[in-house]
């Protein structure tokens, strides 16, 4: 059900930032590298006839090798629908913010920095959003080892400011 | 004029004793064992943020004189209203001199901007 | 929980002495039939919990309805919900925060033991290990009926301590 | 913007408070009675669910998902059971599919009732909320009819619903629609026709469109500020395109606009559930199903008009009976945004009023 006029666009703008078209259940997926994530949104944003100016959804993944950041785009006025997949290399994960665009993905970077330490340079406070300050590690990646009883047990000890 | 104020006294009296009696029986019966922790201040769970001890705005202090002035007003009032038909015409113009004054104050406290609430 | 300790031996203490034990009697008769909750809700307990305060199970025919924001009112708190890592040391502050003849109910399974989330990396697994904890309550979330009979277990409790070895914490 | 020699007041309200619908802590910037900065800081209710959905197989996931936004439990747990169905690509029988838009229908019917009784309640309405949690009551009851857990059925399956409903379900939901209607009449004299509610709700809290769509608002925060925008209509998931509805849409942008919101959608979803109940058909009500479910290996992300907002599932499958990935876009995650864009300026008490027209669930907040 995509549309053809989507599909020649997001065609273009795949040869414009040498990223990958493929389908999956209905919607374009555009897989990019992390440094022209933000040309691919740009461009997405504004294709001609099928503009994909909403960014329903802003989340982080972990494929062992290397990290992902997936957004999923689609507009208020019209049908069209867009996945646009940036891959970050696991050890440095950096990428542009998506704040310039939307300020509704602040929180949602937020909890992508939170929950799998990616780095959005740009971003106006990029603190941990969920967990507490001072908490060390990352816990939706995959190597993430997750306390034992005892030791979730026992109550931390604030600190200041907090 | 009814002279009995033995019942005055006996309300007074009763007034100052309850208190009394009450704030001792919660003294000796109640648990009291304060540690640290408990006399910490209530900020919802969390340390308090800050100084409370801060400078704000004047008008929130102007507001409050203007309406300590006027509700003295209004005590003076009740005894005044309650008697003005047995005490004659010359309370009654006298009250209403003592409004007129008070009046005056409200109108340039109006005037000079001390009820804006911002 | 050093001070739990002393709160305990002055109880042990209190027991002794005849005349105190009659007021403590008395006293306990009119602290359990007004228990003032502080509304402490985390997740879905609190909603179950505001329904109990609600016209269709009327906590208020119990007496207990009055539910206190400030913990400095309140002598009864419900931990209704998820006990988060993060929430931890502000329910143990809160608790701390309560006026002395204060009680905890634990409502709901992640209250009581983590619950459904006792193996996420987020949770405290049972609520206890924060704050002392007199009455469980289980269920997902325990329907209003069951947080009731969890009050009045509580006030079972209160009115005959030796029976429900209140005193011999740690002996 | 404080005048020269007063200094600005920061206070937590913190995660304890009764305003505060739950865990939600921020800390407010106050110059005298006039907030100049919110800092919304959450977290206290984070249970880390999508970390433990990678630790369940589907079916063992599902209780999960009601209790995200467990106001409108069943409406989370349609979003996850259609997405698992599309990744799939399984056919749900026709009854399942109308007993799951029933359900749906009636969570969004008990979210938006808690939404106006916690709305009113904030106001110091303690009427408006006896009155709504006495009518939600009545949901609670056709739930636990069902499926036995009054607020968090758990009644949706993969490929249809658990189990048919009793007989004295249907007349039940027949006799709470005929009440709802003049229930209604009760709140907008109530709550929405008092002239205290009036002025302490309208013209408060302007979120304009162009902000509301930048910050990603979605839900009836979004339709309250003049966008015509609903999934239901947008893109039809299950058999919402068989039923005529309208999607209600008001231009005040205020506080007041958005709980009148809540009560029109009340009506619309009425509208949904007459029509399901007059054209449920007879037959199965759970599809031919493997024992163990084991997705083909690929991503799906499926959006539902969830009471609160849009939810959205992106679920990746590596072909085991354990989902790779569950992504739970919750709608007011991104709408929490909205306080802190418009609250500079208000005074206090409209914080709180402008809060609880948001209709946060921490639950969904935290995931």
């Amino acid at each position: 059900m995509v549309s053809d006029s989507l599909r020649a666009r997001v065609g273009e703008l795949a040869a414009r930032v040498n990223g990958e078209v493929e389908e999956s259940l209905g919607v374009l997926e555009l897989t990019v590298n992390h440094s022209d994530a933000i040309e691919a949104l740009n461009g997405a944003k504004n294709l001609v006839d099928v503009p994909c100016d909403f960014l329903h959804d802003l989340c982080g993944m972990d494929l062992e090798d290397h990290l992902e950041v997936v957004y999923q785009l689609s507009s208020l006025r019209g049908a069209q629908r867009l996945r646009i997949i940036a891959r970050v290399e696991r050890d440095n994960p950096v990428i542009d913010s998506a704040t310039r665009f939307w300020k509704g993905a602040d929180f949602l970077e937020r909890e992508a920095f939170d929950m799998f330490g990616i780095q959005f340079k740009g971003h106006p406070n990029l603190k941990r959003i969920y967990m507490w300050d001072d908490f060390e590690g990352y816990p939706m990646r995959k190597d993430y080892v997750i306390e034992s009883h005892e030791q979730r047990a026992i109550m931390r000890v604030r600190k200041e400011g907090e | 004029m009814s002279d009995n104020f033995a019942a005055v006294g006996l309300l007074l009296a009763f007034a100052i004793v309850l208190p009394v009696v009450v704030m001792a029986v919660v003294h000796l019966l109640a648990p009291h064992k304060p540690h640290k922790e408990k006399l910490t201040t209530y900020e919802c769970g969390n340390e308090p943020i800050g100084r409370a001890w801060i400078g704000f705005k004047s008008n929130y202090f102007l507001y409050a004189l203007v309406f300590t002035a006027f509700d003295v007003e209004t005590i003076f009032l009740y005894p005044w209203a309650l008697t003005f038909r047995k005490l004659g015409t010359f309370a009654f113009v006298e009250m209403f001199v003592f409004i007129i004054i008070l009046i005056v104050g409200f109108w340039y406290a109006w005037k000079e901007g001390a009820l804006e609430w911002m | 929980m050093k001070n739990e300790k002393e709160l305990r031996d002055a109880e042990v203490m209190a027991e002794t002495n005849i005349l105190r034990a009659s007021i403590e009697k008395f006293l306990n008769w009119g602290r359990v039939h007004s228990f003032w909750p502080t509304s402490f809700g985390l997740a879905c307990c609190a909603i179950e919990m505001a329904s109990t305060g609600g016209a269709r199970y009327c906590l208020a025919r119990f007496g207990y309805e009055v539910f206190q924001a400030s913990p400095r009112q309140a002598d009864l708190m419900i931990v209704a919900g998820t006990l988060t890592r993060k929430m931890a040391p502000v329910a143990r502050r809160i608790y701390d925060q309560m006026p002395e003849p204060k009680w905890a109910i634990a409502m709901g399974n992640c209250a009581c033991s983590g619950g459904p989330f006792a193996d996420s990396y987020a949770v405290v697994p049972g609520a206890d290990s924060i704050i002392p904890i007199d009455v469980y309550i289980p269920g997902c979330p325990p329907r209003p009926e069951s947080l009731i009979f969890g009050m009045l277990q509580l006030k079972q409790k209160i009115q005959n301590p030796a029976k429900a070895r209140l005193i011999k914490y740690g002996k | 913007m404080t005048i020269e020699g007063t200094q600005e007041y920061s206070i937590n309200m913190g995660p304890q408070h009764p305003s505060t619908h739950g865990v939600f802590r921020m800390v407010v910037h106050l110059d005298g009675e006039v907030v100049t900065k919110v800092e919304p800081k959450i977290g206290y209710l984070h249970r880390g669910l999508e970390k433990m959905a990678e630790s369940r197989t589907y079916t063992q996931f599902i209780p999960y998902t009601d209790r995200l936004d467990y106001l409108a439990g069943p409406h989370n747990s349609l979003g996850y059971v259609q997405a698992v169905e599309k990744l799939m690509d399984l056919e749900v029988p026709e009854r399942a599919e109308y007993l799951r838009v029933i359900f749906a229908e009636l969570g969004r019917i008990a979210s938006h009732l808690v939404m106006i009784a916690s709305g009113s309640l904030d106001i110091c309405g303690w009427t408006p909320w006896s009155y709504c949690f006495r009518d939600r009551e009545r949901i609670l009851d056709l739930f636990e009819m069902t499926a036995g857990n009054r607020m968090t059925p758990n009644y949706f399956r993969i490929g249809g619903v658990s189990h048919d409903v009793p007989d004295e379900f249907m007349p039940a939901l027949k006799s709470f629609l005929d009440d709802m209607p003049e229930n209604m009449e009760e709140y907008l004299g109530i709550f929405f026709g008092n002239e205290i509610a009036q002025s302490r709700m309208k013209s408060v809290g302007i979120l304009p469109k162009e902000l509301a769509e930048n910050l990603l608002i979605t839900g009836a925060n979004l339709r309250a500020s003049g966008v015509q925008y609903d999934i239901r209509k947008a893109e039809p998931y299950g058999i919402y395109d068989r039923f005529d509805f309208n999607i209600p849409v008001l231009y005040g942008c205020d506080t007041y606009d958005r709980h009148l919101l809540r009560l029109l959608e009340i009506q619309e979803s009425i509208k949904i559930l007459r029509q399901a109940l007059r054209d449920i058909p007879e037959g199965p009500v759970m599809a031919k199903v493997p024992k163990v479910i084991k997705p083909p290996i690929g991503k799906v992300y499926h959006r539902v008009e969830n009471p609160k907002g849009e939810m959205g599932w992106y679920i990746v499958s590596n072909g085991t009976t354990k989902p790779a990935r569950v992504r739970i876009r919750t709608g007011a995650f991104v709408n929490v945004q909205m306080l802190s864009a418009i609250i500079a300026g208000w005074k206090i008490q409209d914080l709180v009023t402008i809060f609880a027209s948001m209709d946060l669930v921490l639950g969904e907040v935290d995931k």
